[in-house]
């Protein structure tokens, strides 16, 4: 793939992005040649999305210029980022729930008709979709798609538009490793139709494995930028931690203890009364991670939301300590001393209009210190607690009193996990806890999980990515359509039989 | 039979100027901006057409103008709420307060000196009901093809508008704007353009809705004339789900039941008539619930805007 | 008024506030008062300063309204509706020197009056009209509020009417407001739909007249005389004429004669009347509205004369019996020949 | 060049104090312009609505009497708007308040006098908490869109108070004129002034309670979790459903309490007048004090002044009552737009730039 002569395509320099109480981009230079892949790393926070959004015209910047083939160009707009043939797949989805995805493709179109041919169009989309494999029906509304889906129509929305510089940021973030895989294929593809692209992400073999370049952000500011080749893992991540990543865990032996968390039968149905969740019967004991792997969609949700007092199980038992607690209130589940990092960060672990200190005291606030017995809560022991949190969990917040809407992806998860780590007693739901973490902080979240074990938790951690669940989980239990087929011992299963068991097959002690 | 048809009529005559502000609402509602001034621009468009009609003689040109001061108001809003990200709640009350206070004012300073200046009580020419020859004479079908001009208007503006809001590439830039104003900035679509303009527009149908009360369905200017109905229509808009083909089934249910209620009155029932002048409401209240509870599993349908009364900037996450 | 404000440098102007339940431009109720206001100012001349305030809720606010006008030095208020009379009287016990006149009410003070008319009598004239020229005999009646004076009016009517024309019904529905055109034209279609050929109407706009109007139908109008606004269609209209009352007692105060008084006025005292009647009445039936009201007027008789039997057919006044004025005023029954519920 | 708002770091201070002081200025130049036109002196016409208001203690007390229903049905509805619950229908709420105060006061005779004014307000309270419990449950349970049930519902309390003081409560001895009888004068709120009564202490209290419990609390701080994120409160073990009914049901008691006070102190009994929109009026003051208990206390006065001194331009200027309406607007519209500038800045960027 290599080109023997280098054009510059894209050019940004010394661009400055300040918001309130953080400078996001700091003079910040990059370049972009024709036909390559760049791919910018960066811990949480360091300003990859916003100087993605400055190229896209969302964000404009308050210093710097860019060019674009040596020219000069003023983007105001995303319509004039379109025009230059930028295209971009956001960080969070762009899409309208409410609408279909045929129309969220064309959506903004300058050239689409007065009436749309909704006919033809969804003929290209379908066309497109063999095309590069996307398999979406054009019909369906946004809400109605699975998280794998919804990414694929921003794909579709992409190619559909036919842009030549592709902006990817994280688009593998929240995909499984099946369709991770088929988006880079995608991707692939694309790049080999002469376009060029940009990419975020934080999984290093997908640095190794499609870029040319990289780029390192650090605060704002580049800290290097090198060809991939030649680089090893271990080197991109230490760029951008500026500290040694491990890249392993420290665990102690696996000894557990007492059964903390029994399920027993447990079945559950959608409003329409069809079973998500059938017949569920597992047990976490105490000083043990218990792992789930399986493709989303497959009732991972509906586990952690019924043992948590989310859904009602319509059938079976739950106990914790030998307690009964099907169908309880979440808060009954909180007292007991269950935490719980669910899946949908903005929409369900945080409250973005309320500070990082608030955030953090959520799970706090009922009790003493932070209130007194008549439910008084003390500012200052809020904040001293938030102070302390935020120091030792490593959370980039301009102030304590910042909205959390404002942090970066990954510092908002440090928020969630801090707080449900630090409250946590004896129980601990964690649910994709790493998705879009940079590496060091994957490497802390899994850390201090593996430290809520070793502590005596009964933990439950559901993850997409079989790395993860080897090297953290004890046992590993696979759900499929609903069902669970199996459990197995973490130490002694591989990826192929628990691909295997993903696909549908029984297998381990079910 | 016969007394549907008149029920029907006379419910299609009343629900006309409604309808019309419903339908304004729910486009400017669409885009995400939530303008409680309705009673205030209605007001300002039945005054204003009337004022015209009485010195101009032009229905046309009164209509023209109910929906340019109807649109202006919108504007004012607009630009209050949208270049000045003001709390859009109180910016439409300020504008119902203004275009009340200011309509019943200049209704007491346009009139002609002989009538002490005043305009109420003054006739002018205004819209006549219409029998369709024919369609007019069928029974059922009679209530609908023996209206006025703007009743008329109203079978092509109604399915104009859902097909417009439902199947036009600008009905799918207004949706998304009031749904996802973030996602459709990032899709070239400009939020406050597209906003500003349904504003307007919507002020304009609601200024048409004023001018229906004073030039067809209680022809002449009086003071207070709409009543209070600026805020059924903000109800009726929640009613129909932000979709311009139920709000007709909003609007007609409610003035059928108002009108079924006078009707039973005059045929001498018992039950008191606080009762029945309150039947309108509740049962607006009690159907919305039923159809609220039966009709939860299909997702978001027939909910509000989800960005509606939210002021946007992109860098506010 | 400028020109004897230089010629003889009198006293300071009787100051005289007027409290309005609505605008002025109603064409209604307060349209009336605003008329008979405009009278006693030319009858009086210089010798008053008058102002208003309209539109004030018959509640909490009426109260400081006439409080400042008190203490503004003024020496006379006419508060126009009869939800002001707990805050009336309250005023007038905190501010011994004004004088204050309450419209409709029943309570009085050493410096409080009470004023109305007896608009059952131009109402029964209108009624025998009405019954005269019904065809269907179904008469519509837009009403209000079921108060006495609502009541006593649809009461007087019906009997005018079915004195000429004992198989007349009259159709009643409550509109529970005041003022409000769209509301009133839609109960009076309601009627009109339901057999009426002729409405008739407590209430303060035109378009019950307008809607029969419309539908080929007529109407008695009120307050003021609609057909002024509405054309032949209006057969006649009962109507306040404040002005003489208002001239007698603004003056009354200015020479110091005024006395605390409870003053009910009829077609003698000229408080109400009847409008002219529109060309669409025959000869003979105007010639017997002329005929009744004399007898009114001279004293011979008044409406509410028994034999009178309510709704159910219970007899309230036997024959030749006159009912008292405190009946009169808390009437709430309705007479036999009326359709609908008195609340 | 073309001008945008870019948001402030923080909010200034200095900004905070000038721009309501510069846009009051501007909505008085704009209200100038409006009384110049009608033909009256613009500044003495500010004078005059200015002494109307806060002339003379008497005139004071007298926008002290307005202010507490409008205090109260504001700190109502800035509690709901908080939980985001658009309750619109704290005018049904202050009406339903005065139904119940008037019940116990004209029917419950068989109480000891000193228990009436206690029990009767109290029961005014449960009266206004019940009318909001209907969409609070109807909400909560259903998801059953309050804008509607609440505006709806006002018109169905406005007509059922009618029923009452024109039907069956109207007083047998009052010639039929509606209204209820007369409460016993035990019943009445003390008057400390003129007629400001001691519901204003009471309202005074209630403020800096709702203040101190909605930033001090736990109560509170559900209350702003459930209004800034509802899906993540319930997983944080926040009960939705009652949070939302209770919530309206101190919402609806604070409405209802108006009401209550409003009979008790200053009519005395049920009858047409008492509802004068005060709770359309509470959601302008809820918003201008941006849900602010304390600061509800200060614009509820300052409003109750603009109303009772707007009364003036009909009294001293002789300029019709839908002047009064027209000012009211033009006063807001500049503050409205100002509030931005406490938040951003006016920035002027140049094209040439990318
Ligand atoms: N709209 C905004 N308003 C205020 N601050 C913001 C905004 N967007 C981003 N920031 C701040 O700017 C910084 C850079 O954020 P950005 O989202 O670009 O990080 P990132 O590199 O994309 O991180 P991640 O890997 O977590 O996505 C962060 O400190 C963030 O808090
Ligand atoms: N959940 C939804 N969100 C947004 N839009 C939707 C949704 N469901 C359907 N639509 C759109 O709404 C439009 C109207 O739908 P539909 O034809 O069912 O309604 P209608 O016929 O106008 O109303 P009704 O069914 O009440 O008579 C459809 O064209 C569809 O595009
Ligand atoms: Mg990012
Ligand atoms: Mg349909």
């Amino acid at each position: 793939m290599e080109k023997s002569s280098v054009s510059t395509l894209l050019k940004m320099e010394g661009v400055t992005k300040r918001f309130p109480g953080v400078i996001a981009n700091d003079r910040v230079d990059l370049e972009l040649h024709n036909g390559e892949v760049l791919a910018l790393l960066g811990e949480n926070g360091a300003g990859k999305s916003t100087l993605m959004n400055i190229l896209a015209g969302l964000y404009r910047p308050d210093e710097g210029f860019i060019t674009i083939r040596g020219e000069k160009v003023s983007i105001h707009s995303p319509q004039d980022s379109m025009h230059l043939g930028i295209g971009m797949i956001h960080q969070e989805f762009m899409l309208v729930q409410t609408m279909t995805v045929a129309e969220n493709i064309v959506l903004g179109l300058q050239d689409l008709p007065l009436i749309p041919p909704m006919a033809e169009i969804k003929r290209k989309i379908i066309e497109l979709s063999d095309r590069y494999s996307l398999k979406v029906d054009p019909d369906r509304f946004i809400y109605e798609l699975s998280v794998g889906e919804q990414q694929r129509v921003e794909i579709l929305k992409l190619v559909y538009r036919g842009a030549e510089v592709l902006i990817l940021d994280e688009p593998t973030a929240v995909l499984t490793p099946q369709e991770s895989r088929d988006l880079n294929g995608i991707i692939k593809t694309m790049l080999s139709e002469g376009k060029s692209a940009i990419f975020i992400t934080h999984k290093m073999d997908e640095v190794l494995s499609f870029s040319h370049r990289v780029q390192v952000l650090r605060q704002g500011k580049t800290v290097a930028a090198c060809k991939t080749e030649g680089t090893t893992p271990q080197e991109l991540a230490n760029m951008m931690v500026g500290r040694e990543i491990l890249f392993k865990i420290k665990k102690a032996p696996y000894r557990p203890g007492e059964p903390k968390l029994i399920l027993d039968g447990v079945t559950v149905e959608d409003p329409t009364g069809r079973p998500v969740l059938k017949d569920i019967s597992l047990t976490i004991y105490e000083g043990e991670i218990l792992g789930i792997a399986g493709v989303a969609g497959n009732g991972q949700t509906e586990l952690t939301e019924v043992i948590t007092g989310l859904q009602k199980a319509v059938s079976g038992r739950i106990t914790l300590d030998s307690q009964d607690m099907t169908n309880k209130q979440p808060l009954h589940l909180i007292k007991a001393g269950m935490s719980h990092i669910p899946a949908d960060r903005g929409a369900m672990g945080i409250v973005g209009d309320m500070s990082v200190a608030d955030n953090l005291v959520m799970k706090r606030y009922r009790s003493e210190p932070i209130a007194s017995r008549h439910g008084v809560m003390h500012a200052t022991k809020i904040f001293g607690f938030a102070k302390k949190m935020i120091s030792f969990f490593k959370i980039a917040t301009p102030k304590p009193e910042t909205l959390v809407k404002f942090l970066s992806g990954g510092n908002i998860q440090k928020t969630i996990l801090a707080r449900e780590i630090d409250s946590c007693g004896g129980v601990l739901i964690a649910v994709y806890p790493s998705r879009g973490l940079d590496v060091g902080a994957t490497e802390s979240v899994r850390n201090n999980i593996v430290a809520q074990r070793d502590k005596k938790a009964a933990v439950l951690l559901v993850s997409e990515e079989l790395d993860e669940l080897l090297s953290v989980a004890d046992k590993i239990g696979v759900m499929f359509e609903g069902e669970l087929m199996g459990i197995v011992d973490a130490a002694t299963t591989n990826k192929e039989e628990l691909g295997m068991m993903m696909a549908g097959m029984r297998g381990g002690n079910a | 039979m016969q007394l549907i048809t008149t029920l029907l009529a006379v419910t299609l005559s009343a629900g006309t100027s409604l309808l019309y502000a419903t339908i304004g609402e729910i486009y400017t509602e669409r885009s995400g901006i939530l303008n409680l001034g309705v009673e205030g621009m209605m007001m300002m468009g039945a005054l204003s057409a009337f004022a015209v009609s009485f010195y101009t003689g032009s229905l046309f040109l009164s209509l023209i103008v109910a929906m340019l001061v109807g649109g202006s108001l919108a504007l004012l809003h607009a630009f209050l709420s949208i270049s000045m990200r003001a709390n859009q709640v109180v910016s439409g009350l300020s504008i119902t307060l203004f275009g009340t206070g200011l309509a019943s004012y200049l209704g007491q300073r346009l009139g002609p000196e002989s009538n002490g200046f005043n305009l109420a009580g003054m006739t002018a020419s205004n819209f006549q009901k219409i029998q369709i020859p024919f369609l007019g004479d069928i029974p059922i079908l009679a209530a609908f093809f023996n209206q006025d001009v703007l009743t008329y208007m109203l079978f092509l503006i109604v399915p104009l508008s859902w097909y417009f809001m439902y199947r036009t590439k600008h009905g799918l830039s207004l949706r998304s704007v009031g749904e996802n104003p973030r996602t459709a900035s990032a899709m070239g679509i400009s939020v406050a353009k597209v906003r500003y303009l349904y504003t307007v527009i919507g002020g304009m149908l609601v200024g048409l809705g004023g001018a229906h009360l004073t030039l067809a369905y209680t022809p002449g200017w009086s003071e207070n004339v709409t009543g209070g109905r600026g805020w059924i229509v903000i109800a009726l808009v929640i009613f129909a789900g932000w979709n311009p083909s139920r709000a007709v089934f909003g609007a007609v249910l409610f003035g059928g039941i108002n009108a079924i209620q006078f009707r039973l009155q005059a045929a001498g029932t018992m039950i008191p008539a606080s009762f029945l002048n309150m039947a309108p409401y509740v049962v607006t209240v009690v159907v919305l619930a039923l159809m609220t509870i039966i009709g939860k599993k299909k997702k978001g349908k027939y909910s509000s805007p989800s960005a509606l009364g939210n002021a946007f900037s992109i860098e506010d996450k | 008024a400028q020109e004897s404000a230089t010629e003889a440098p009198v006293e300071e102007p009787y100051k005289v506030a007027f409290v309005y339940i609505g605008p002025p431009g109603d064409l209604g109720w307060t349209y009336m008062h605003d008329v008979g206001k405009k009278e006693m100012e030319a009858a009086l001349g210089s010798a008053v300063e008058t102002t208003l305030i309209e539109s004030v809720e018959e509640g909490p606010d009426s109260a400081r309204i006439m409080g400042q006008y008190a203490r503004n030095g003024y020496d006379m208020v006419f508060a126009t509706s009869f939800g002001y009379m707990d805050y009336a009287l309250e005023t007038a016990m905190d501010n011994p020197d004004l004088l204050v006149e309450h419209c409709s009410g029943y309570k009085t003070a050493d410096n409080m009056s009470t004023y109305f008319g007896r608009m059952y009598q131009p109402r029964y004239l209108s009624g025998i009209v009405a019954g005269s020229m019904t065809e269907t005999n179904i008469i519509g009646y837009v009403a209000a509020f079921p108060i006495p004076e609502v009541i006593r009016g649809i009461n007087a009517f019906t009997l005018g009417a079915q004195s000429v024309n004992p198989d007349v019904e009259v159709k009643v529905v409550w509109t529970n407001t005041w003022y409000d055109p769209v509301k009133e034209r839609e109960a009076a279609i309601a009627l009109l739909d339901s057999g009426a050929d002729l409405l008739a109407q407590h209430q303060d706009t035109t378009e019950p007249p307008k809607a029969a109007k419309e539908r080929g139908a007529l109407s008695i109008g009120y307050d003021a005389d609609m057909g002024q606004f509405v054309g032949e269609s209006v057969l006649c209209s009962p109507m306040w004429n404040w002005g003489p009352y208002y001239t007698a007692t603004v003056k009354a105060g200015m020479e110091g004669t005024w006395e605390s008084h409870q003053f009910w006025g009829g077609l003698s005292e000229d408080t109400v009347k009847l409008s002219a009647m529109s060309a669409l009445v025959p000869a003979d039936v105007q010639a017997k509205v002329t005929e009744v009201q004399a007898s009114i007027v001279a004293g011979d008789w008044d409406v509410f004369t028994g034999p009178l039997y309510d709704q159910s057919g219970a007899m309230i006044l036997a024959d030749g019996e006159v009912m008292s004025d405190g009946d009169m005023l808390s009437m709430g029954f309705f007479v036999e020949g009326v359709v609908g519920t008195v609340n | 060049m073309r001008i945008v708002l870019e948001k402030r770091e923080a909010r200034s201070k200095t900004v905070t104090v000038l721009v309501p002081i510069i846009s009051f200025v501007v909505s008085l130049m704009l209200g100038s312009i409006v009384l110049g036109l009608s033909g009256a002196n613009p500044l003495s016409t500010y004078g005059f609505m200015f002494k109307g208001a806060f002339g003379t203690w008497i005139d004071f007390t007298e926008t002290l009497v307005k202010a507490i229903p409008l205090l109260l049905t504001g700190l109502g509805v800035a509690l709901a708007f908080k939980l985001r619950f658009w309750n619109i229908g704290a005018e049904g709420q202050f009406i339903w308040g005065a139904i119940g105060t008037s019940w116990v006061m004209v029917f419950w005779n068989f109480l000891p006098l000193p228990l009436l004014l206690p029990i009767g307000l109290v029961m005014g309270m449960v009266a206004g908490a019940m009318w909001a419990g209907i969409p609070a449950i109807l909400k909560a349970n259903w998801g059953v869109d309050e804008t509607l049930t609440t505006l709806m519902l006002n018109y169905v309390a406005i007509l059922f108070a009618e029923y009452l003081y024109y039907g069956p409560w109207r007083d047998p001895d009052g010639f039929g004129f509606p209204g209820t009888k007369r409460f016993p004068q035990e019943g009445w709120l003390p008057r400390f002034a003129g007629r400001a009564h001691y519901g204003l202490f009471l309202a005074l209290a209630i403020a800096i309670l709702l203040w101190f419990l909605l930033s001090k609390t736990r109560w509170g701080f559900e209350i702003k979790m459930i209004g800034k994120n509802q899906k993540a409160a319930r997983c944080l073990g926040v009960s939705i459903e009652k949070s939302i009914v209770v919530t309206l049901l101190i919402s609806g008691a604070l409405a209802g309490l108006a009401g209550a006070t409003e009979v008790a102190g200053i009519s005395h009994r049920l009858q047409k007048g008492i509802d004068m929109g005060y709770g359309y009026t509470a959601i302008i003051i809820a918003w201008m004090a941006q849900l602010n208990p304390l600061a509800c206390i200060l614009v509820s006065i300052l409003m109750a002044g603009l109303l009772v001194g707007g009364d003036q331009l009909q009294m001293m200027v002789g300029l019709p009552s839908s002047m009064g309406l027209v000012i009211q607007g033009l006063l807001l519209f500049p503050l409205l737009a100002g509030s931005v500038f406490t938040e951003y800045r006016l920035k002027i960027v140049r094209k040439v730039e990318a």
